[in-house]
């Protein structure tokens, strides 16, 4: 009964291209900002912050990236991994070889750097697509991962090719405690989906849905397609890239391009499958999914096991693991390939008419 | 009538396109004068879209001159020739199926969206000003075409006929000086059919946009259009006002067979 | 001289074991239009399956008989990936007919973790060897012309001529038994076939089988070489850029783009890693194959596409 | 619909749920000596981490069947990270607020991120024959331990074994050695040691990096075969190291010739190509194959004939068991050291630190644990956290392997400097005050 939109008239345009057309969806997620930003600092302890939530927000980021990228403009991407990589060890060098770069800057200067060679790496979606541009993204993703184990400018000829960084701070701030990364994270979390939001709703997101869409119509209603597409791998390579020198810089404090890996490439996309595709939610969704997934298997199954009185392996519950994942992976595609995110909509529009279901 | 047939605005001369060893078309040549409605008839495989497909620019013709305001166009992209004012409909819908009407219809206005990607980002005064003054003018087109309760609406949910619509709206959103249309009755019942010839010569009348036109209703055809151009293998075999075009027995036999 | 035709072989040779995993993603592709990313998964699985059923079975026959072992391990091998291509048909492409070629892309991503995650929950996680007799010492030749001879190993060379021949065997498959047709006309369109009383299902269980026993010889002949273990299913990392390179549909793309790339990544690392310090193999395929892409998107011997408006 | 739509809601509950179990359970463990067990029995290299799970897990389960440590039971958990970093840095996280006593990552990789996180946590990380090299100062490196060897102490003793060899030192001069490593900091590690060697004696020294995970070699095999260098170094890990000895017999160079890290040296290496293997060499970390070691036999008697044995029997002594044995061990006694100065009761991170820095293990305890013959003696001090650098070089036969040379040890005039130097630029750029010989006292 609560949630509904009688009497909720817009007598304005821009009232009606608000985020947020219903007053009760704008409450609810300015209650989720303020309760990340209060309640949680106050609630979680610090196993939360740094094996769950840290990884979860920064993931987000690159989630929503990817999403920009795969679900929006429909290029699909398996070197996301890669434009980490770039963000994170751009950032690395900004900061490092410049004196006195004030942090912010340096991330988004990484981020910038992932953006330039989102476009690069683009450019074969101008001829190529679908199946073939999805290989032609592994490419970035090998080279990168060899430029930056090889190149040693990179990594300031780092004896064992792995960087470090610390004593953080922004304004003189020092972001060392797992509060204050979390915060820090949250921050940026916040803006970028802000940002992303916006550029869904404005005439460049349109452009991006019709490249998705339906290529040839867009390309004769005037929009082109070598600015849509490489706009799309631009931002979402920026986002990416952020989320990769945050993931260095704040989660891991020290990292080599292993972290980086197809692997990681491979795990963002399903965030995007799951959560659901050309939905910003749900990149929040799929990240959360699955950064609790594994470790809540680990923690339930051997409970399971104990209740049947059998004993798991460690080994048999990583197999179990990419069982269950893939099963899941394969179980959404099929019964619900808008993700998380729809039902999510499904919910609320049951909740709309409720409760007079018809 | 207050509308005035004006001077040639589009001139096609000599064109022949090829696919590997088929020839789509065939040395064809007419004009297409301002504010005026244009047909092109033929049976199926005549080469009708493919004569659209080169006016806009998506494919591009091996021999021929395309005039365009008295000046030679030369080999353009599809958005290229949607920059210098050619709209067009598609014959199998091809709207973007994951976007609201409102939505599909606003990427009509993206030519004439100014702000950068920035401005967007932050959804900072400029745009969001932008933003709201486009709005209202493809609310004007969803008046028009009389879709209000559906602007919300996923296109892909919507029934065949206001597809249709929304294809319609999405090329008027541009504001074309040419206006193509692929087909826009293929599918409709008669009282649908009356509604977009009604849509169809508002358009012209109202906007003096310059109309080019394929179709298959005959009876619509000479109903609506002013001249009417028929191809046949590829070739053109008839060119004129309606009345000429009926009367002449090459028509008579593409569409009628040898036998007649 | 004698180096550089050294190197030339070698990468002939290492570009036909890239071969026989592309084959298995071109069958797919061609009968199913589904782009699988679990070709490696089945590889492993394969595999895995082999060396523990050749294991188990030598155990039972006293293990005095090898060979015999080799043929029912061979054998019960095969029903296995039977069993997952039935499987795979049943609970996932049935559910998936008519969805976008990403999708199914992102399906088989999944198949491959459920792949390795119950091939290695049966047949255990662990290096096993599959022993099938090649030879592994290598043989040197024509001393006489180059200094030094020309190096070829005899294992390699096996293993190529086993890829030729399935390569012949499965063209013969295709063009002239009726399944081979059916399979044929089911890849050019599947209403059509469909309408002609040709059965879906049953078709996508006899091609995923198909590339069940190319993963199996596959297996074989890489669980041989290296042992049979988990990194096996990375193998399909290196094929990709041959099926890009060959073109998705095409099995002779396959044997050709797997030969180009081999060679390509051989040279490339011999003759250019030095000079930036080595590994550069990996993405110079995928290199290798982009720069194609660029100037003939369908791959080598893929079919135009062409757009419709 | 409905079902689905139940399905899905499900899932998300259970998902939901989950954040309320994940949080650690406990910290009511103070009763037991916690060792938190980061293992990888699954991915790329499980086939070599379970060996070193076993026998890690093994030991514990040895010194609760003796008793514990001075009566203090012994608890620990496992938990797998595929040799991820991440997933380690997550288990980390993860284990450590259940009062962990020391990690031992065996990830050159999770070493690093560790080495940022430890010092905050006031938690050891032993590394017990890899990890950071430069962490052998303890001044810098308060909380690193890479006990018995650091790759530079593994890189040394190569160039010493192959000179010895060669007939000496001085033979060294224009010869050519090949590094065939893996392409990450872990192959990285030896090549500034190999490097200053180099310079030292005037051999020429070639790098032949191989991706992640190592199954293709044969260009670096083309390249060996052409360039025929004199010794091939060996620094692989997991099928790496098998494919590498195939390919060379592919190509026909002596396995002779060629001399593997302690990581390249154990059965899943080898025994997959039988006797193609035969005469490959390999370093030890001080122990190689020791199934008649005493320890060995403690441990089927003790823990295995009750039927508690964590993996297969026939596995126990093996090296990489070995490996995983002694780790579990140093961290024992790094416990039992912290006990004599702070009463026999469970320890904390920050005692169990000042255990392993004071650590004192001479011949007659090592002899008396059972490990006669295994091991030599390990003595560490505050700026020292290497203990002792020994080591071994086993040869394979075709079925076992065998000792073939005396004992080593890694020079540490070529060492020391470059240790100094390099954890100097890593405190520089970390703006850590290296420990002064009066902080060591405390």
């Amino acid at each position: 009964m609560i949630y509904r939109e009688n009497g909720q008239f817009k007598t304005t345009y821009a009232a009606d291209q608000q985020i947020f057309t219903i007053a009760q969806d704008k409450v609810f997620v300015l209650g989720v900002i303020a309760f990340a930003f209060i309640g949680i600092p106050l609630l979680a302890d610090e196993y939360m912050f740094r094996a769950i939530l840290i990884p979860f927000l920064i993931l987000s980021l690159a989630a929503l990236g990817v999403n920009l990228l795969v679900g929006y403009c429909g290029q699909i991407t398996l070197g996301a991994g890669a434009f980490m990589a770039i963000g994170a060890y751009a950032a690395y060098n900004f900061m490092i070889r410049i004196d006195g770069m004030p942090l912010i800057f340096g991330l988004l200067l990484g981020g910038l750097a992932s953006a330039g060679m989102g476009i690069l790496f683009g450019i074969p979606s101008l001829r190529v697509r679908g199946l073939y541009l999805a290989v032609a993204t592994l490419a970035a993703q090998f080279f990168c991962d060899w430029a930056f184990l090889r190149l040693g400018w990179f990594t300031n000829y780092s004896s064992s090719g792995s960087v470090s960084i610390s004593n953080l701070s922004v304004f003189g701030w020092g972001i060392d405690s797992p509060l204050e990364k979390y915060l820090f994270c949250l921050c940026f979390i916040v803006v970028f989906a802000f940002v992303a939001k916006n550029l869904t709703r404005a005439s460049i997101g349109r452009q991006w849905m019709a490249i998705r869409d339906m290529d040839v119509a867009a390309e004769v209603i005037g929009i082109r397609p070598m600015w849509a597409k490489l706009s799309a791998f631009a931002v979402s390579s920026f986002f990416v890239g952020v989320a990769g020198a945050l993931w260095g810089f704040v989660h891991l404090g020290s990292w080599e391009p292993a972290a980086f890996s197809v692997d990681r490439s491979f795990q963002l996309l399903f965030m995007v499958i799951i959560g659901g595709m050309g939905s910003i939610l749900g990149s929040f969704f799929g990240a959360a999914f699955i950064v609790v997934l594994p470790i809540f298997l680990n923690q339930v199954l051997p409970a399971l096991g104990h209740l049947f009185g059998i004993e798991i392996s460690t080994a048999g519950i990583s197999h179990a693991e990419l069982i269950i994942f893939g099963s899941l992976i394969v179980f959404f595609l099929i019964v619900e390939p808008h993700g998380l995110a729809r039902l999510w909509s499904i919910a609320k529009e049951k909740l709309r008419l409720w409760p007079f279901p018809h | 009538m207050s509308r005035k047939i004006g001077d040639v605005i589009l001139d096609l001369q000599n064109i022949s396109l090829r696919f590997g060893g088929v020839n789509a078309l065939t040395d064809i040549s007419f004009d297409v004068r301002e504010h005026e409605v244009r047909a092109i008839i033929g049976p199926n495989g005549a080469g009708k879209s493919s004569m659209l497909n080169v006016i806009n620019g998506v494919y591009h013709p091996q021999d021929g001159k395309i005039m365009y305001r008295g000046k030679e166009r030369k080999k353009m992209e599809p958005h290229m020739a949607a920059s210098t004012g050619i709209a067009r409909t598609f014959q199998n819908i091809a709207l973007f199926k994951g976007m609201s009407v409102l939505d599909n219809i606003m990427t009509g206005r993206n030519l004439k969206i100014k702000s950068n990607l920035l401005l967007q980002a932050l959804w900072l005064g400029p745009a969001q000003k932008e933003e709201i003054e486009h709005r209202k003018k493809v609310e004007e087109i969803i008046d028009f075409l009389e879709i209000q309760h559906i602007r919300k609406t996923p296109v892909g949910r919507l029934p065949y006929g206001l597809q249709k619509r929304v294809d319609l709206g999405r090329a008027l959103a541009m504001e074309p000086q040419i206006l193509l249309l692929d087909e826009p009755m293929a599918g409709m019942n008669v009282e649908e059919k009356q509604d977009m010839c009604r849509f169809i010569l508002d358009v012209n009348d109202q906007f003096g946009t310059t109309i080019v036109l394929i179709e298959h209703d005959m009876g619509v055809v000479m109903d609506i259009s002013d001249r009417v151009v028929v191809l046949d293998y590829g070739k053109k075999i008839g060119d004129g006002v309606p009345d000429e075009v009926r009367a002449s027995p090459e028509v008579i036999k593409a569409y009628l067979g040898a036998g007649h | 001289m004698g180096f550089f035709v050294e190197t030339l072989i070698g990468g002939l040779m290492a570009g036909m074991l890239y071969s026989l995993v592309a084959l298995g993603f071109v069958l797919i592709f061609k009968a199913s239009g589904v782009f699988n990313f679990a070709q490696g998964a089945m590889v492993l699985f394969a595999a895995l399956a082999m060396a523990r059923f050749s294991e188990w079975a030598n155990i039972a026959l006293g293990g005095d008989n090898l060979f015999l072992a080799n043929v029912i391990a061979f054998f019960a091998a095969g029903v296995v990936m039977f069993i997952a291509a039935w499987a795979i048909e049943r609970l996932v492409l049935r559910n998936l007919v008519n969805q976008e070629g990403a999708t199914l892309l992102m399906a088989t991503l999944g198949i491959a973790y459920v792949l390795e995650g119950i091939g290695q929950t049966i047949f255990g996680s662990e290096v096993y060897p599959i022993n099938v007799g090649m030879p592994k010492d290598p043989v040197i030749m024509f001393e006489s012309l180059f200094e030094g001879g020309i190096m070829i190993n005899k294992e390699d060379f096996i293993a190529a001529l086993i890829a030729a021949i399935l390569v012949a065997v499965l063209t013969i498959f295709f063009q002239k038994t009726p399944v081979g047709r059916a399979l044929r006309a089911v890849a050019d369109d599947h209403q059509a076939a469909q309408s002609i009383g040709i059965p879906l299902n049953r078709t996508w269980v006899i091609v995923w089988f198909v590339a069940g026993l190319v993963a199996l010889v596959a297996g074989i002949i890489w669980g041989s070489k290296l042992g049979v273990q988990f990194s096996l299913a990375t193998v399909a990392m290196r094929a990709l850029p041959v099926v890009i390179l060959g073109g998705l549909t095409s099995v002779p793309g396959a044997i050709v783009g797997g030969l180009i790339i081999g060679v390509g990544e051989k040279l490339s690392e011999v003759y250019l890693g030095p000079y930036v310090g080595g590994g550069i193999e990996i993405w110079f395929a995928y290199m290798l194959a982009l720069v194609f892409l660029l100037f003939r998107p369908q791959g080598l011997f893929g079919e135009k596409i062409i757009d419709r408006v | 619909m409905k079902f689905r739509s139940l399905a899905l809601a499900a899932a998300i509950a259970s998902v939901g749920l989950s954040a309320a179990v994940v949080s650690p359970a406990a910290y009511a463990q103070a009763k037991e000596q916690y060792f938190p067990v980061i293992v990888y029995r699954t991915g790329a290299y499980a086939a070599n981490g379970a060996p070193w799970a076993n026998g890690y897990v093994d030991y514990l389960k040895l010194v609760n069947a003796k008793g514990g440590i001075n009566g203090v039971k012994v608890s620990f958990e496992e938990c797998e990270t595929g040799y991820a970093t991440d997933r380690g840095v997550e288990c980390y996280e993860r284990l450590k607020g259940k009062g962990a006593t020391v990690f031992q990552p065996l990830s050159t990789g999770i070493t690093f991120a560790l080495t940022e996180k430890a010092p905050i946590d006031k938690i050891p990380v032993i590394t017990a024959g890899y990890g950071r090299s430069e962490s052998q100062n303890g001044a810098v490196f308060t909380w690193n331990f890479p006990l018995l060897g650091t790759y530079w102490v593994g890189a040394d003793v190569a160039i010493q074994h192959i000179a010895k060899q060669a007939g000496g030192l001085d033979k060294l001069k224009g010869k050519k050695i090949a590094l065939v490593y893996h392409d990450s900091p872990y192959g990285k590690e030896p090549i500034p040691a190999l490097q200053e060697r180099a310079k030292m004696h005037g051999f020429d020294l070639q790098l032949l990096p191989v991706a992640h995970p190592g199954v293709e070699q044969k260009a670096t095999w083309l390249q060996i075969r052409r360039d025929r260098p004199d010794n091939v170094l060996l620094w692989g890990w997991g099928v790496m190291n098998s494919t590498a000895l195939k390919e060379a017999q592919a190509t026909g160079y002596p396995r002779e010739k060629m001399l593997g890290i302690w990581w390249a040296g154990a059965e899943p290496d080898v025994k997959d190509v039988g006797a193609g293997a035969k005469g490959y060499s390999a370093l030890t970390l001080q122990h190689g194959a020791e199934p008649n070691s005493k320890v060995v036999k403690d441990m089927l008697a003790m823990v295995h004939a009750k039927g508690q044995g964590t993996g297969p029997k026939d596995e126990v002594g093996s090296v990489l068991y070995m490996r995983g044995l002694i780790s579990a061990m140093l961290g024992v006694e790094g416990v039992r050291k912290a006990q004599e100065r702070y009463g026999k009761k469970v320890m904390t991170g920050e005692q169990v630190r000042w255990g392993l820095e004071n650590l004192n293990l001479d011949q007659k305890m090592l002899d008396d644990m059972g490990f006669a013959g295994v091991m030599r003696p390990v003595q560490t001090s505050c700026t020292d956290h290497l203990g002792s650098s020994w080591v071994r070089v086993h040869t394979w036969d075709g079925a076992k392997w065998n000792f073939t040379s005396d004992w080593y040890q890694a020079d540490q005039k070529v060492l020391r400097p470059m240790a100094m130097l390099a954890s100097g630029k890593y405190a520089e750029e970390k703006k850590i005050t290296p420990r002064t010989p009066e902080q060591c006292k405390q």
